[in-house]
């Protein structure tokens, strides 16, 4: 019974007190025929020991190298300090803080979490996290439909520059409430959105207009004056960025003349690891207007009894724990442990730092493409502006070559075939700031090697 | 404990963590200037050392289960092995990009595959899904799948979901996000439905009913299996909050109920922490009717070898929930505590969880609290009523709760279920030893006896936390949200 | 300047404060031909992120396998828990507990720890600890020098069986202080010692006798009947055990009529890593009659002015910050961190657990053994109970064999030969409870193979 | 905050933390009964949680760098990165055995070879050996080569080691140990070394001199070359006590003022962790007169392939000081940090701990505080003597010391050089911030403006502590050393 502390003579006083004679006489109330299924198919427990051993040969067992794959979540440097503070017992074993005496770390720390986010993205308030990017923009999408009471239709325009599991996630979450997703359609050569692809819908009832920046292919959407076109026709603007792009891009809350309404993204640059996928977290942000809104936890700062400062959470009326059926989303449990760890990144890093990485980011992703772009049979597509992902374009299918690049160890850029047949010679690549000269040449070596052999 | 300065307040001008960053500036001139950030984001500009003192400082104001007893209702409060942290946090797991192919994540993904197998058993459901990322992700993939059900037989006049008054908040608000209109029925005296209340509701109308077993009032559903029949007949399905599943964990399958689908929460049951508000995970499990609806992605096995199943492979999916896989490192925690408990572990996190409670409650009701359903065993958590304390005493349940902070004790969860008055809901957990039960019932003893003595005492209390308790009103309503600049 | 927090501002401000115009101004007292060496040797400083990715690459290069060797290290099951909390900065970062009540955490933890090792020992007293078990060894014998009252010669009695690093630190540190080690010699059928052969320095003036249990040989010593010689003929017993062994084997504070005097001994085994032999800790109790005599760090439960219970460095006249060249040891800093991590992985385990353990590490030994004394070429040497080592003895020379085992990614056991010609095809083979029935088959056949070819 | 129980009063009978053992016990019948332990040991019964809790909350009562400025003079408390911990602790290297070849381990010795070398260099010596795994043991070291090197040479008149009256107690201690006679002599008013005293006690009974540069009092030896060409010429040999490194790192080079040999504290100037007493490392740079006598082992190279030279390499040898090679985890802390500092950092070490020193100092002594030797430059850390309050408001630098505990701040030394009364030696180190030492003024200054008003209050604290001022004697004599049963 591990992890269980009682004695043979603590149960013994527990059952006497209570007044049964058997811990199975505490199921009585148990219908007989479902008790004790017996459990064939679970193995017997392990020691810490044993399970240490199979953890460490399964964990070697994932292949790890050179990166140039992002499309979603990006390999960072992760400050050694910001998961041995988080993982502090303090932090990773309580609850959400609903005692707010008993959590003013968490609290306080949350406090400054949405001080950082709203910087970061020059925006009047920010909650304490959503899932992930994908369900943020889910979140983003309801939070709108009810924040734009001046519009009935339930219709999003979404351009096909958005993050495809993005879009697949909204659709999901969003479908039943009778929301549409529209597509706008990008620029074929820049793979970004004209503003004037959007005068199809001039004058009708658009709920949102979602941006995302940078977008699906790395491109930098024109977003101020897509901003200034939602919002002239009724429509809100969910911005969907990058936050270690902010660092140095325009952020959501300076988008045309009013800023975008809400912006919302993936938090996992921000000193998460990959991690196969998750956990990550959805951060989001919005103008004043809205934050009655918002989904999610949010705190505040207020005053003790004796006057002095302290946090606690706000605005809980919103939740699904005091407004069921009413609330602003069915989010109960979030990614609080991931905010700390964004919280403890951002701080280390601060504006100065964050900027550093972001241009080693662009500058690692312009060396590494146009050393690409040398190679024969390799050629950049989407012309214009970028951040730290653009599209190279091979002279055959990119997914045979992908999976060839890895069994040698080099995650060798995002298919973009498998969502869109016509991209199937293409792949989205991405170097961090983690990425070496080093690194690029093996790309770059192991690419043109690829190449060589005939298609 | 002395005030922690914002970590703005601690910044000056320039300074930032310089190891963490390039030693120099990247050129970006060919980003145009009108995509280019004009002014700096407002930041902490700290050091190293002070972000490291900040946030250690500002950990010891919490109390968490590595420091206090936390007997939260409903929310499991109980040991996270250090072990499931630092072998999810192996360099291997940590470093692998999702779109990595499977190929390069046998590890990961064989853990994944063993872990929905394991849930699979002991849910008694047929297939499991690890996508939800949380309890409430769960609910909604459930209720999704159960729409989708009813959509691909064409039976849409079901428009209703039967909520209990008990359920957590997460079940109506799940309910209306997937389309549904929520008909609440009454919990019966005896704790639990009331049948002939759901008699009443149940009808062509209905797409399903959520239930959680044990219910949120601490006591195991006895009609399950009647209800079962009863929903079922009338067309609809049955879903199971198993927020619960630490109570009979090992020892009944919501799956031999009757449950169609169900969701767990693994940072309850499979002990993966809380993290201050998260991450969790709520792998959902599904049974035969929902199959061909089960959310991607999943973990498949094909000779050996374990691989991510698309809408290729479950075309009636009903879709992605996140952009990736799921918690993937919530689920790795999941697995390595599902381990090493194995088969009598499981069963025992039932039995103990179960033993502490009643235990726990019939030394209260030896103390003269007022139990919630006295005629009943608990479950896993138990409910006890102050009514009468704030009648005659003056001090409500939430005084009872501050006051326990002061003795060292996290609160139970107050006012919820939202039926019974004055309520807390106690879950002691099978972690904790019968000493800090004791001591627990020991607290509330005391508490009351203050009461009796100085009433505003109680009232007044916390006095021994980083801060008294806060004006919550002020909070609501003079809206401060984030650092402005100004020095507090 | 990593770590450095001071901004320009900051510098000027307290540069004018101090009424000098430049950092260097501060330097003006030192003899200017002395100043600025250029350094050209250290190179340019890196960030985390490029020494985090050297690191990694060079700790992968180290290899990992089975291991069968001890001889003073041992790999033990660590449980996660222990270094998740040591690394706690309140531990980690702290100095020795010399302000009190600023330090209740440590001085409590080491209360503890030395009422665990005491109890383990069967001593009266533990001190903080020392810094391995080979200079724990060395103090050990100035300590016995220093408590034997009745003695002057300084000799030391020192069997052959004693571990010979431990020898060599002790003779390197005692060496300049008139003491002198005098070697016993072992039974070479048994590899243990016979009482009978101490009786040439019957009635002499011996200081201490050492006896090492289990001996470096892996045998256990018949520590009851060498006590006994020892304190009749006035010479005091110094213990030096595996602290793992003390879980099932008589604890010296047992040994013969009144015990032994000193017990002393390498803390590894106790939840610290291998890590390539450091850091580890020395620790060392004894009796109370020579508690004043101990050195090291002792910290005693007293009361605080309002009578509540607390806890103290005391006994501090015996140390060099207060008695200087009186002290009893020259040592200040010890290895307490790692006195943090023994004393949790010592409550994990408790009693019943490390008895568990150690029984495993012996039944692994014998299943290890007598596998390996089946195979062609091997034979067991040194015939008589043992804990978790043995001596096996090859047809051939050991330490080619060795080297060999190892480049297969197999440490194979020690070979003794290289602190004594006469065993020189002689293997000491260790299994503790990490070692699997497939790390004992992998062994033992490469082994097999190994011997298959002619010497 | 509250008492922690003792770790055995909260056990019972039978508990201990189960995933952590084998689930049985093993055959041990073939050791015999006279062998065998017969009572089990006094030790701790718990289950894991109440592990973790239990040292979770301890840890919370303890100050550390982490938690609070920590101006402790001479120990050089500042921030120990958190990488250097993280790195030092990967898998590859905590799980290598020390007796595992040579060719197993290059990525370890690889790290240590070149921490040897960048130590030779920054401290102008020809070697390094690694092996001291603590100052006193570098010191050990460093006088038992003087000490082989007089007997090599047949020197053998030398009896005595010089040591100014502000040594650290353990370079008499050292001595001893090495068997040689303590000679103390004075600081001369100025804070140098009493030249006069010194050259009556140098002659041809010096085996040598043990100096601290900058000296324990603060300062920096002026005529530190004259002391070295002194002693030489006398026969002797100079030690350079290493632990105020930091004051000079890459600024100034103790080969290059004519030490032969020195130890340096790893765990000061290299910023690995003091871990709450230890383990430290006590690196030695051996010149050229010494080099024969280097202990063993240390790191060689060859042809690209490091190895650990033994005896055979060094046959003068002193040999070895441990069973193995020394703090291994402690050097690869200290390898990381000298590798992020990089050339640069290392002199900004030493000019922004002299400046953070400087800038105290000097607000102290504006603010009236008597600083000792106020006319020469502070190096890293500086004394202020409190025999003035003492005499009028009496309070002494004790009182002085607790009462900063209550404010925040970890006293600095105190009394401590023995030669300077009611004295404190404040190191503030450069990673603290000039916030933080302002805050420190201030609190200085709170607490003489308490003193004038209420003497009492300030001898009776401190009073936020977990603890308020401990009975000192009663601990030493009644002696109470390790639990024996009762409960606390
Ligand atoms: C009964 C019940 N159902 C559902 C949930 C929702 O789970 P989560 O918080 O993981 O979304 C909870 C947890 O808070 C719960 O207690
Ligand atoms: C001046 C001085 N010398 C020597 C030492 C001894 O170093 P260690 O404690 O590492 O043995 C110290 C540290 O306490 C010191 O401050």
């Amino acid at each position: 019974m591990p992890f269980i502390p009682h004695t043979d003579e603590d149960i013994r006083r527990m059952l006497a007190e209570v007044g049964v004679d058997s811990i199975n006489s505490l199921f009585d109330e148990v219908p007989s025929d479902l008790i004790d299924p017996g459990l064939p198919g679970i193995p017997e427990g392990v020691s810490e020991m044993e399970i240490t051993r199979e953890m460490n040969e399964r964990a070697a067992s994932d292949m790890l190298g050179p990166c140039f794959l992002g499309a979603g979540a990006y390999r960072h440097h992760v400050p050694a300090a910001v998961w041995e503070i988080t993982t502090r017992g303090e932090y990773y074993s309580a609850y959400t803080p609903y005692q707010a005496e008993a959590s003013q770390g968490t609290l306080q720390l949350i406090y400054e979490y949405q001080s950082m986010m709203s910087g970061l993205m020059g925006m009047d308030a920010s909650n304490a996290s959503l899932y992930d990017g994908g369900s943020a923009l889910a979140e983003a999408v309801l939070m709108a439909v009810r924040a734009n009471r001046k519009s009935k239709s339930g219709r999003i325009l979404v351009p096909d520059t958005v993050n495809p599991m993005y879009c697949d996630a909204t659709r999901t979450i969003v479908g039943n409430q009778g929301i549409t997703l529209e597509t706008v359609a990008s620029n074929a050569e820049t793979g970004a959105v004209d503003v004037e692809t959007l005068e199809q819908w001039e004058g009708e009832d658009i709920a949102a207009l979602v941006i995302q920046q940078p977008n699906w292919f790395g491109r930098l959407e024109e977003a101020q004056a897509l901003t200034d076109w939602a919002q002239r026709n009724g429509a809100l603007v969910i911005a969907v960025v990058n936050p270690t792009a902010m660092a140095v891009l325009t952020p959501p809350g300076e988008w045309g003349e009013n800023g975008a309404d809400i912006a919302c993204g993936e938090g996992q640059p921000l000193g998460i690891p990959l991690s196969s996928g998750g956990p990550y977290f959805g951060f989001m942000c919005c103008r004043k207007a809205h934050v009655r809104q918002m989904p999610g936890r949010i705190v505040g700062r207020t005053v003790d009894l004796e006057g002095r400062t302290g946090y606690t959470l706000t605005l809980q009326a919103r939740e699904q724990h005091i407004r069921r059926n009413k609330a602003t989303s069915n989010i109960c449990t979030n990614q609080g442990l991931m905010v700390t760890a964004a919280t403890i990144y951002l701080s280390l890093l601060g504006a100065e730092g964050l900027e550093r990485v972001a241009g080693h980011c662009h500058a690692n992703t312009r060396k590494l493409t146009e050393r690409l772009a040398g190679i024969k049979g390799v050629s950049l597509r989407f012309d214009g502006p970028y951040f730290h992902e653009r599209v190279v374009e091979l002279d055959r299918p990119a997914e045979p070559v992908f999976q060839q690049l890895a069994s040698q160890g080099i995650l060798a850029g995002y298919p973009l075939g498998r969502h869109d047949k016509r991209l199937s010679n293409a792949l989205l690549v991405c170097a961090t700031e983690t990425v070496t000269d080093a690194d690029i040449d093996r790309f770059a070596d192991a690419l043109s090697h690829a190449l060589a052999k005939a298609a | 404990m002395s005030q922690e300065s914002l970590i703005f307040d601690l910044g000056r001008s320039g300074r930032y963590a310089r190891a963490q960053a390039p030693a120099e500036h990247a050129d970006l001139a060919d980003i145009p200037a009108e995509f280019r950030r004009k002014q700096r984001a407002v930041m902490p500009e700290v050091s190293e050392l002070q972000v490291v003192r900040h946030y250690t400082r500002l950990s010891q104001k919490n109390f968490s289960i590595d420091t206090n007893f936390y007997p939260l209702g409903s929310c499991t409060m109980k040991y996270n092995p250090r072990a499931c942290n630092s072998l999810a946090m192996l360099p291997g797991f940590l470093d692998r990009h999702p779109h990595a192919p499977d190929s390069t994540g046998q590890g990961f993904l064989g853990c994944l595959y063993n872990l929905q197998e394991m849930l699979a058993e002991v849910t008694g459901m047929k297939t499991v899904s690890l996508a939800p990322m949380a309890g409430a992700q769960g609910e909604f993939a459930g209720v999704a799948m159960i729409r989708a059900y009813h959509d691909a037989r064409g039976d849409d006049g079901r428009t209703e979901i039967i909520v209990p008054d008990a359920a957590h908040g997460t079940n109506p608000a799940t309910a209306v996000m997937c389309g549904y209109k929520v008909r609440e029925i009454p919990t019966a005296a005896d704790g639990d439905v009331d049948m002939a209340a759901l008699q009443e509701a149940v009808g062509p109308q209905t797409a399903g009913i959520m239930l959680t077993n044990p219910s949120t009032v601490g006591v195991f559903e006895r009609r399950i299996q009647e209800i079962a029949t009863l929903v079922h007949e009338a067309g609809g399905l049955l879903y199971y909050d198993g927020a619960n599943l630490n109570a009979i964990l090992g020892k009944v399958r919501p799956g031999d109920m009757g449950f169609d689908v169900i969701h767990i929460n693994l940072h309850k049951t499979f002990s993966t922490p809380h993290g201050g508000g998260g991450p969790g995970a709520g792998a959902i499990g599904v049974g035969e009717r929902l199959l061909p609806h089960t959310p991607i992605p999943q973990v498949g096995e094909d000779n050996g070898q374990y691989y991510w199943r698309t809408e290729k492979d479950i075309p009636q999916t009903i879709g992605r929930l996140s952009a990736f896989g799921g918690n993937a490192g919530v689920l790795l925690r999941a697995y390595v505590y599902a381990r090493m408990l194995g088969r009598e572990g499981m069963t025992r996190v039932a039995e103990y969880s179960t033993l502490n409670a009643n235990y726990l409650m019939t030394r209260l009701k030896a103390e003269g609290f007022q139990v919630w359903l006295p005629e009943r065993r608990a479950s896993h958590e138990f409910i006890i009523s102050l009514k009468g304390e704030a009648k005659e005493l003056g001090v409500t349940a939430g005084d009872f709760a501050k006051r326990l902070l002061d003795l060292g004790y996290h609160a139970p969860t107050a006012y919820f279920p939202l039926l019974v008055p004055e309520c807390l809901l106690i879950e002691p957990t099978e972690t904790e030893t019968v000493d800090d039960l004791d001591g627990f019932v020991q607290a509330m003893v005391t508490i009351r006896e203050e009461a009796r003595h100085d009433k505003e005492f109680v009232k007044g209390a916390p006095y021994n936390m980083p801060v008294r308790r806060l004006d919550e009103v002020k909070a609501a309503k003079e809206l401060d949200l984030k650092w402005q600049g100004e020095a507090s």
